[in-house]
């Protein structure tokens, strides 16, 4: 992000100069002019980053930091590899660990960067399904019983994580006549396993925030948390310019170098805190997760 | 049936009848300038306008006997067969095939049965209105102005079904033709109107050769009627 | 044979049961809004009463209505805590047929008022010359009108198959239950499986048009020859 | 006034932006459509050609298009990859009205094509009786059919407005640039929050009811009193 | 202008002319049955239908100065003046609103220029379509059975307006109608259709009086003219 920092100290001193006596609204209001002129980035990121709210927060913290103005399709990760596979963004923000890595493997990003993680949960009806931690328990006990449960069914990272689960436990569930898939969001998933009360794997995030705002209050509860299966790790990859010499990898780089910072890291951890009771995402930039 | 105070606005134009007795069994003729409230009053008399004040005693009349030909007949998206005998078919009657067929022969259109009726010719498209409205035997008849623009051949045929339905039914006929031959050769009263009122009405010989009423008189005069072929039309 | 084809190329989204949910609602959406449309746009053609015009733009305004909007609405109404919540319409094609039914019949409801302001009047005049009595000169318009319902009924129905934000709403997009082409084309678009989703769309599309050969073939739409 | 209190209800989705860019792109891919639509209906009328059911009905069912397919399509043509990648269109408003212009235009020209069938062949003979030109005899035909293609352009304006499945897809949601009113609807139904994506809506159709007002006042539709 | 070798299918009908003249200058009237092929013919002449074989030779008429008036003549969705100044209108013609009113006050519809077409009576509607036809002084005029169910006041203006006309500007007229007494007081030439086929087109006299075609003598015997009122009518 070289010649773009460059770009962002020239430019406010010339205006500075023009226009010396301006108040201190003023100059803020041109500042964030500068930004708009300095070029736009456009991610691809899931819906569950869109849905909790963490983008509209940091969006223009970013701008003011760097001067670049963020711009977000929200879709499933599919969707968003796909952009960026097709070079239409600058950087994704997805959460499908091997998926990204295939991403970077094809070409098609730069580099992988680990930024956060939250963890998924399985929520439902506190009966018959006894609170616990032990992944395997719940999800036999709802095989067995024949329970509702409810999959988004829609190979997101969430969807690739539950039938990651259902693998590793040997379990098919295909056999359990109430199991559904949604196709849809996290969002319109978890609506519908409150409709059905049935349980359903979900991200804490979106869990929280529907929680919260949603207008039908959800009815359901945490059934199965801290298993440490259940980790939801997000990573940022810019698209590779080699490949796309259009895309704004300037911008790209800025942004990975501005959320990887000590400071905005701080800035996640502490998202959602004030208004849900606890953090939302757990910052995690510069493991190897 | 009686028209009584009978008052009708539509646009600027009012149609106002006092007192109009149409006698059953008869031909009635109306006459009058364009425009003068002629097809106004079928209207009311069939239902489609309903007055603004007054009213007419059908004395008995069902509205499902009576019936009217327009100016400009509507004719169904169909072959003219199936436009003869939609009357017929909608009261559950048993169309008679030959019959239409004589009929259609009888005015020139031979084997136009199954031809679709808005591809006739305009004088076609009045034939089959004219023989729709006859085949159903309705009890009373407006036929407005479909008898004009008719081949000399179709309009003598036409007259003398006219004249025999009513001969054999007794049913009511109301005719309105710019033609006072037409007039002449059928109708038994005339009504006479002129800017939305009746002027005259009477005897057909009386009003037509012997009105005192200057609006009748300035009316008739573009024509020359022979009273003496009068005279003769019902040998 | 071509439905194991079709199974097969499209696997995962369950396109077998897709297709028939897709006609099962659509045909049933259409044929219930059709009825409600063409009655409705009749009667508002030929009554006038004071507020009518009013009346005639809040159903073209309602011919515009989000089908999302439509979702929520239909949505809060069948929700287990909803008003119509013992119907458990919810995620049930049932649920869907509603909410197509309220998208669609403005719609056919509109159309049919804007083409019988030009056809009924006549028509009604000529039935009563005829004898004809109110449910015999209803079914006259219908026929005289029959090109017009047809496309009314067409648009409506092409409507109700391609329609995807309310039935993903209310449906769920359930696989195998509520999940229709629409919607399992906007599931294979999330997961970015593109080109899959345009097959699955062309595939519909040409459904839809085999299908309107089919009634075109009872509809016989011959070229008025006109004698003007 | 109106604006701030507006911004406060909705205030996280940008409904201000998206209102200025729902009515933009609506209008103007409407416009677009509407000419489209009209030329290609009025052809389709006037000329005969082998194979021209054949187009009818590809028209009637492209009326159905799935507006996901549509986006699919606009997609893949505007991605950087695409052929028409070198406009940058993709996530751009542009981009978004030339995707709902493909929806709109078989809407129109089907609806042109059916009430021209009516109208347009006795306006195009006494056209010739007046010695009216080509161009003339257009115009005469558009004059004459001024109500139903009012009405087309209602319903194109409707679906414009309230199509959610291409926009989304090509438009990318993007708060403040491509959000339009639909796509902010379906946001904050996904978020679950089901009263404000409502109230929303009806925010949406209350201005489209208001316009429709407005355009109603230069249109006078006054009561035809035929004589028949 | 002449028409040569002329054969057109329309359905089952088939016109077949193999050589009419028709003068400049003068009234044509073509009589004949309904569907005998009048309107088709002058559809043909107005380029609204091409033929399938053969040809007319306009001898320099530019087909913008030909018009037709229908049997049922179209009327804008509009105002009575502005249908009547269209065909000026889209000559860039400015029309002249004293002589329009003069026209409209003539044929007894004073005052109606604002009221909407489509209302009037079909009476009215004709004299409308005839008004729009004599404004815009075309050199070659059809007049398709619009000059019956008219008054007689009406009907006495629009023959001395054609005769008027024609005298000054010399232009030539093409009449269809059923009353033999219209063709009688108008035209020149006559010219006798009979199932798609002209079976005598000559002088009027000869055609009405003397005629030697069974056809035509047929036809003429409904009504009896008289050729001493005949001889009168250019006194
Ligand atoms: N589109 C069509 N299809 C079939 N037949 C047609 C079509 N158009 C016209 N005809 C037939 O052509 C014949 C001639 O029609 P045309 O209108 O020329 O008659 P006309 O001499 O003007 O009769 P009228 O005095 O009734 O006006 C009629 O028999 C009519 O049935
Ligand atoms: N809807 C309307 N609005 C305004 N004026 C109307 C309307 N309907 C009819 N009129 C007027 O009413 C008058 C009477 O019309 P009507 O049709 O009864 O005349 P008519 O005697 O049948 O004439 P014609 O001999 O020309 O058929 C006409 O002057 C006409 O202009
Ligand atoms: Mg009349
Ligand atoms: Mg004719």
């Amino acid at each position: 992000g070289c010649g773009g920092s460059e770009e962002s100290k020239e430019q406010p001193a010339t205006e500075d100069a023009a226009e010396s006596e301006d108040s201190q609204d003023a100059q803020k209001t041109d500042e964030s002019k500068e930004g708009e002129e300095k070029g736009q980035l456009m991610m691809a990121t899931t819906t569950s980053t869109a849905d909790t709210g963490l983008l509209d927060y940091l969006a223009p913290i970013f701008q003011e930091d760097t001067g670049y103005e963020l711009l977000w399709d929200a879709v499933g990760t599919g969707e968003a590899l796909k952009m960026g596979e097709n070079g239409d963004v600058d950087i994704v923000l997805v959460h499908a660990k091997a998926s990204e890595e295939q991403f970077v493997a094809d070409g098609y990003g730069v580099e992988r960067f680990p930024v956060m993680y939250n963890d998924f949960i399985v929520v439902g009806p506190t009966e018959p399904v006894a609170v616990t931690q032990d992944i395997q328990a719940v999800f036999n006990q709802i095989l067995e019983e024949q329970l509702p449960f409810v999959s988004r069914g829609d190979d997101s990272g969430t969807d690739k994580k539950e039938k990651q689960i259902w693998e590793d436990l040997g379990l098919d569930p295909a056999a359990d006549p109430n199991y559904l898939e949604s196709g849809q969001g996290m969002g319109a998933t978890l609506t519908m396993a409150d409709e059905k009360q049935a349980y359903c794997l979900t991200d804490r995030g979106t869990y929280l925030k529907m929680k919260k705002d949603a207008d039908v209050s959800l009815g359901l509860e945490i059934v199965c948390e801290g298993d440490a299966n259940l980790l939801n790790q997000y990573g940022v990859i810019a698209v590779n310019p080699e490949k796309y010499p259009e895309v704004n990898n300037e911008a790209a780089n800025a942004f990975i170098e501005w959320i990887c910072s000590d400071e905005i890291q701080k800035l996640i951890g502490e998202y959602g805190v004030e208004e849900y009771g606890e953090a939302l995402f757990v910052p995690n930039a510069g493991t190897d997760a | 049936m009686k028209i009584i105070n009978l008052e009708k606005r539509v646009g600027q134009f009012v149609l106002q009848i006092d007192h109009l007795e149409i006698e059953e069994g008869c031909i009635h003729g109306l006459i009058g300038g364009n425009g003068s409230g002629k097809t106004t009053l079928m209207k009311l008399i069939m239902g489609i306008l309903s007055p603004d004040s007054g009213h007419i005693e059908y004395e008995g009349l069902n509205m499902r006997e009576i019936t009217m030909t327009s100016q400009r007949p509507y004719l169904l998206h169909d072959t003219v067969y199936e436009n003869i005998v939609y009357p017929l078919k909608i009261r559950g009657t048993r169309p008679d095939r030959e019959k239409i067929g004589a009929y259609l022969e009888s005015c020139g259109m031979a084997g136009k049965e199954r031809q679709a009726a808005r591809s006739l010719s305009s004088g076609e498209q009045q034939k089959v209105s004219m023989i729709r409205a006859l085949c159903f035997h309705p009890r009373f008849v407006m036929i407005d102005e479909t008898l004009s623009n008719l081949d000399p051949d179709s309009v003598e045929f036409f007259e003398k079904q006219i004249l025999r339905t009513r001969e054999i039914e007794g049913n009511t006929w109301m005719l309105i033709s710019h033609s006072l031959s037409h007039i002449a050769r059928l109708c038994d009263r005339v009504h006479v109107f002129y800017k939305g009122k009746v002027v005259q009405s009477g005897p057909a010989r009386e009003v037509l050769f012997h009105s005192e009423v200057p609006e009748v008189r300035h009316f008739l005069r573009g024509e020359i009627l022979s009273e003496s072929a009068f005279d003769r039309r019902n040998e | 044979m071509l439905k194991t084809m079709i199974e097969e190329i499209f696997s995962d989204v369950g396109v077998y049961d897709a297709i028939r949910v897709t006609f099962r609602m659509a045909v049933t959406s259409t044929f219930i809004s059709a009825v409600l449309g063409i009655v409705l746009g009749l009667a508002l053609e030929r009554f006038s009463f004071p507020g009518k015009r009013v009346v005639v733009r809040i159903n073209r305004t309602l011919m515009g209505v989000p089908p999302v909007v439509v979702g929520l609405i239909v949505y809060m109404l069948t929700m287990r805590r909803g008003p119509l919540g013992k119907l458990e319409l919810l995620f049930t094609v049932e649920g869907m047929i509603l909410a197509q039914t309220i998208i669609i019949t403005p719609i056919i409801c509109g159309m049919i008022y804007t083409y019988g302001n030009k056809t009924a009047p006549a028509v009604r005049v000529f039935a009563k010359t005829m004898g004809a009595g109110k449910l015999q000169t209803n079914l006259l318009i219908l026929r005289e009108m029959k090109h017009e319902i047809y496309f009314a009924i067409v648009s409506g129905f092409g409507r109700s198959i391609s329609e995807v934000g309310a039935v993903m709403l209310v449906g769920g997009n359930i696989k195998g239950h509520t999940r229709t082409m629409t919607t399992a084309i906007s599931l294979l678009k999330s997961q970015g499986i593109f080109t899959e989703g345009l097959t699955l769309g062309i595939l519909l599309l040409v459904m839809a048009f085999l299908l309107q050969c089919l009634a075109d073939f009872f509809q016989k739409e011959s070229k008025e020859n006109e004698n003007y």
